[in-house]
């Protein structure tokens, strides 16, 4: 089971590397953002994958931690770049 | 090859990576962003010896691990820092640059009291 | 015994469709042709994707960490509906752009 | 495990990957996208090295707070893009000077001694003095207390360093994190649900910190995002930099460990040496000020230097 | 003598806590100073620099006499688990120039960052003063604390408190030069930290004393060494690291560019000493140690050079800088290259002398250079004529301190004499008419650079052999004039 967790986990990263010639191809901002945000939620989903992989409960606070704060740096972007924009 | 031999490795690359962007970006906020990717790389080979520490029980040596702590803070102030002062720059000069906006020795009348 | 079995069958079910989700969302993403459905895309990874394989370890969790998963999941699925409106809005300013 | 090892080598080949396009991005703004999943990135390999502590401080700090900052940063720019130096042959020197540099460091890694010399069994034998069960917590708070109070004093170095650069007219006056006129709403409602959770989760990471993976700083992290969302959905205000109380729970981190030091001149005879017996309580009795005093500083460091007049 | 110090691993000198104040002091005082903020941040400072003489003189007093460090185990946790500091020769002796400087430097400064009496706070006087109590607290651990780690730490503190004081005028320039040097520090401090990882790895220490005594000649000390001696040069503006350092110096208030010039850059090369002599085992690489001091004979001649041909005075001294640096390196190959023969010693010692004269002389000089253009309105070396008649005094420390720069190695002299003379000629050349004066300059301001000057003069004077003082704690290597 274990190993089937990692591989799942490994899967989900290997997706990462797809999301992020999406970040790399987006044509605008939100598309962009739009990656990091499934970045984050594969991210998360690695870390949930790995905890019970390898039983270390306190992996589970790491990805509570991403869930808070990656949220909150999208939130970042989607507000602070209509800053910009109202500057412009 | 150990996963922390690999993850070493790569934290030398990074820290190969980091520098050169520090030394041939010209953009500042560029540069700040290579010295975060070279500190990644340092933090990566001070997790990696803690991790090569295992013993007594825990699975990594938690000295270099709380010293990787203590450097992530020190990083982070020092992003701060320097991006407070990119963006002064630009909002006195106008510009996002690290050259001298005047030759260095002309005289602005700039000796200050 | 046959509910330990039971137990991997439903965790390799679920984490498997969540990954299947996960892979649905990123290909969403890189081919639909505008933002908005893109979005939608990635919202079925934020909210399926990760609700299945939150769902899948659930059983090999125990009290207080079932409960740290599901929150992370419900956190989760906060931020991206709040991100999703905001980044619609966004790209809905931003179209001629793309 | 083998699949743990392919794991990682997917890990390791995903990181450089963010790295070199970092690197060779043009757009400045794409290039800080890169760096926040650069930050998520090194998160999970601190999972991979069992270093649960760096996983959490690295996600709070290098995908939360450093990308608020870098995004609010890049909103106070002009957008240009990154011009490169024409001058080939000087990039060329450079990397190859670099590519010396990272081989050099490759071939002293791989050349460490084996076993590795480590302080864990020094460290392990010191925590019942300590009172706490996580080892890292006792390093930064007991063993090299010096250390993490020195670091307060440069976060507060750092945010007086950034204060300094407004101008004259601005002194004492308040920051701007950015503005965001949430039409439909939705910040407020994200504002008003997520920082009751936050601050819980900050609570406690910041109490299982004495005995698990967690502690003051990730605590602060949290807590510092929380805030910064009240503020920007604008359900909370920005405090003027000259506020007294904002000024006292600046310091009162740095100051909490300068008292538990001279307390423990008095009880103990050494300067930041706990009483055996109450060595946990007072602990985790600097930690809390420390928690608050470095949110606020984050908060304040993200929000950059004072500003009188109105941004726009 | 390492036995010496072994024994104090264990325990605590009995004085050892003022090793511990000397550093709590100046923090406490930067604590207080931001919390209270207004007219409190100068009085802070105030009370805080009469505190801190007494305890640099008392530790000094104390090396002197007993002839052996003073340590001090932070938490009652020994080394290599806790933090142990450590004050031998060099750092009592450090500190005391330090404490002299700073307040000196205090002194000159409350004309120009008064904080306005109406109590309400100014943004530069609220920045100088913590600023200079927070130089003085990192330069403090920088020279006391023997821990490698914590002296990564005390080195950031170092970096925190010196940029914004160059960029303390506001001016776009002064920023430039801020943000350069500050990229410039990061960078070499993150060097300095991997050198420290790598240490770490290889023998499981971050203490200076255990790892001199575990330490071999491998490759993963050399690329250590390396990398943190590398960092450390850009830190300290060694050529070719050094474009930071004249706009930087020279961009700053007068005050500030005594404090850069004569201590910050100071601080690095302390811990570059440290790393050479300290830690490493008494093997060290003469070819190394010769790559140094041809980096620091290429500082002198282009310093000198450069110096000699600039317009402003200010960025004259700060040039000079550049070539004082150079000289300090003079230290590494004759020492390393005469080890084991009382030339060692004899090298050791006028390094030493050497290093805080300059660092007297050059505060002198920034702030004799500070008062001249505070006069004049301006700091152009051509239309200086007729000055030594309106400051007499600031022109003598201005002088004093440029001989004691010519002076002190006699091989350098001439170098050196040039742009000092070429300066002098212009004040005391011939003018017609005196120079209008914008703003008058008290005489007991003009006292101050003079007073550093005459120090700077006269450390010049001491005999070499005679200071065993900086030989204290020292691991043996320097032939029979040592300890």
């Amino acid at each position: 089971m274990d190993n089937f967790l990692f591989a799942v986990a490994a899967f989900v990263l290997g997706l990462l590397i797809l999301g992020l010639v999406c970040v790399l191809k987006g044509a605008t901002l939100a598309d962009r953002m739009m990656s990091a945000q499934l970045l984050g939620t594969s991210g998360i989903a690695a870390l949930l994958l790995m905890a019970t992989a390898v039983s270390e409960p306190a992996i589970i606070d790491v990805a509570l931690a991403l869930a808070l704060l990656a949220a909150f740096a999208s939130i970042a972007f989607a507000t602070s770049s209509g800053d910009r924009q109202d500057r412009e | 090859m150990t996963s922390a031999t690999l993850f070493g490795l790569c934290g030398a690359i990074l820290i190969g990576l980091g520098l050169f962007e520090l030394i041939t970006d010209p953009h500042p906020l560029r540069k700040i962003l290579g010295f975060n990717l070279l500190g990644g790389g340092v933090f990566l080979v001070l997790g990696v010896v803690a991790r090569r520490g295992a013993a007594a029980g825990y699975l990594g040596d938690p000295v270099p691990q709380a010293l990787v702590i203590t450097g992530i803070v020190v990083a982070f102030s020092a992003t701060a820092l320097a991006v407070a002062l990119v963006v002064r720059l630009s909002e006195v000069s106008g510009r996002v640059s690290l050259a001298y906006a005047s030759s260095e020795q002309t005289d602005s009348d700039g000796a200050e009291g | 015994m046959t509910l330990l079995l039971a137990r991997d069958i439903f965790t390799i079910v679920a984490v498997t469709f969540g990954a299947f989700f996960f892979l649905a969302g990123t290909v969403g993403l890189i081919r639909f042709p505008d933002t908005l459905t893109r979005l939608h895309a990635l919202t079925k990874a934020d909210n399926l994707g990760l609700g299945l394989v939150a769902l899948g370890l659930l059983p090999w969790a125990d009290g207080i960490l079932a409960l740290k998963i599901v929150c992370v999941w419900v956190l989760v699925q906060f931020s991206s509906s709040t991100v999703s409106q905001l980044i619609a809005r966004l790209a809905q300013q931003e179209r001629p752009q793309a | 495990m083998m699949v743990a090892l392919i794991v990682d080598v997917g890990l390791a080949i995903l990181i450089l990957f963010v790295a070199g396009w970092i690197v060779a991005v043009r757009s400045t703004f794409a290039a800080v996208i890169g760096f926040v999943v650069y930050g998520l990135l090194l998160s999970l390999v601190w999972v991979r090295l069992w270093a649960i502590d760096i996983a959490l401080t690295e996600a709070a700090i290098g995908s939360g707070v450093t990308g608020a900052l870098l995004l609010r940063t890049l909103s106070r720019l002009p957008v240009e893009h990154s011009e490169r130096s024409a001058n080939g042959s000087f990039r060329f020197i450079a990397g190859l000077f670099c590519a010396f540099i990272s081989l050099a460091i490759a071939m002293v890694i791989v050349a460490l001694p084996e076993p590795a010399p480590t302080l864990a069994p020094e460290a392990s034998a010191g925590l019942p003095a300590v009172g706490v069960g996580n080892p890292v917590t006792a390093v930064l708070l007991s063993y090299r207390a010096f250390d993490t109070f020195l670091e307060k004093v440069v976060l507060v170095l750092a945010l007086v360093g950034c204060w300094s650069l407004a101008a004259d007219r601005d002194w004492g006056g308040t920051p701007v994190l950015w503005r965001y006129s949430d039409p439909d709403g939705v910040l407020k409602f994200l504002a008003q649900t997520l920082p009751p959770i936050g601050v819980l989760v900050a609570i406690y990471m910041l109490w299982t910190g004495a005995d698990h993976p967690g502690g003051a700083f990730q605590a602060s992290a949290m807590l510092a995002a929380m805030w910064m969302l009240t503020i920007v959905a604008g359900l909370m205000r920005m405090p003027r930099t000259n506020d007294d109380l904002l000024r006292l729970t600046l310091v009162s981190g740095a100051s909490a460990f300068l008292l538990l030091g001279f307390a423990g001149f008095g009880i103990v005879g050494s300067f930041l040496a706990y009483p055996p017996d109450y060595a946990k309580a007072l602990i985790v009795a600097v930690e809390i000020p420390m928690t608050i005093a470095v949110a606020a500083t984050l908060v304040m460091l993200v929000a950059g230097p004072p500003q009188r007049r109105d941004m726009s | 003598m390492i036995a010496d110090a072994a024994t104090s691993l264990d325990a605590a000198s009995t004085h050892g806590y003022l090793l511990v104040l000397a550093i709590v002091v100046p923090v406490g005082g930067v604590l207080i100073a931001t919390a209270v903020g207004g007219r409190t941040a100068e009085r802070t400072a105030f009370a805080v620099i009469a505190a801190g003489l007494i305890l640099g003189f008392a530790i000094l007093l104390d090396v002197w006499m007993t002839s052996r460090p003073l340590a001090y185990v932070l938490g009652n946790w020994a080394a290599p688990l806790g933090i142990t500091l450590r004050a031998d020769g060099i750092s009592a002796v450090m500190l005391v120039t330090t404490a002299l400087i700073i307040a000196a430097t205090a002194l000159y400064a409350c004309a120009d960052f008064t904080i306005p009496r109406d109590g309400l706070e100014a943004r530069a006087p609220f920045v100088f003063w913590v600023l200079l109590l927070a130089v003085w607290a990192a330069l403090n651990t920088v020279f006391l604390s023997g821990d490698l780690f914590n002296l990564y730490v005390a080195l950031e503190l170092l970096t925190f408190a010196a940029v914004p004081l160059v960029a303390l005028s506001g001016r776009a320039e002064a920023i430039t030069a801020a943000l350069r040097y500050l990229l410039f520090a990061l960078a070499g401090s993150i060097f300095y930290l991997l050198g420290v990882a790598l240490l770490y790895g290889a023998y499981g220490t971050l203490d200076i004393i255990l790892l001199h005594q575990r330490i071999r000649p491998e490759l993963a000390v050399s690329l250590a060494v390396a990398m943190m001696t590398a960092g450390l040069l850009a830190k300290t503006a060694l050529f070719p690291l050094h474009f930071w350092l004249p706009p930087a110096h020279a961009g700053a208030p007068p005050a500030a560019s005594a404090i850069l010039s004569a201590l910050v850059v100071k601080g690095s090369f302390f811990l570059i000493i440290r790393i050479w002599f300290d830690v490493l085992p008494g093997s060290r690489s003469l070819a190394a140690a010769q790559v140094l001091g041809v980096m620091g004979a290429a500082a002198i001649l282009f310093g000198s050079i450069v110096a000699f041909r600039q317009a402003r005075l200010k960025l004259l001294i700060a040039y000079s800088t550049v070539a004082q640096i150079g000289y300090l390196f003079l230290l590494f190959p004759l020492v390393v290259g005469f080890e084991g023969s009382p030339w060692s010693a004899t090298a050791w010692t006028g390094g030493w002398i050497q290093l805080v004269s300059h660092a007297f002389a050059k505060a002198a000089m920034f702030m004799a250079a500070g008062l001249i253009a505070q006069a004049l309105g301006h700091d152009r070396i051509d239309d200086l004529g007729g000055v030594a008649r309106a400051l007499p005094l600031t022109v003598l420390a201005f002088a004093i301190s440029g001989i004691s720069l010519m002076g002190v190695p006699p091989s350098g002299g001439l170098i050196a004499g040039a742009y000092v003379i070429r300066v002098m000629t212009r004040m005391l050349g011939p003018r017609l008419e005196l120079p209008t004066l914008s703003v008058k300059v008290d005489r007991w301001r003009q006292s101050l650079p003079l007073s550093l000057a005459i120090c700077a003069m006269l450390l010049g004077l001491l005999p070499l052999q005679s200071l065993e003082l900086l030989q204290v704690g020292l691991p043996h290597f320097l032939g029979s004039a040592g300890r």
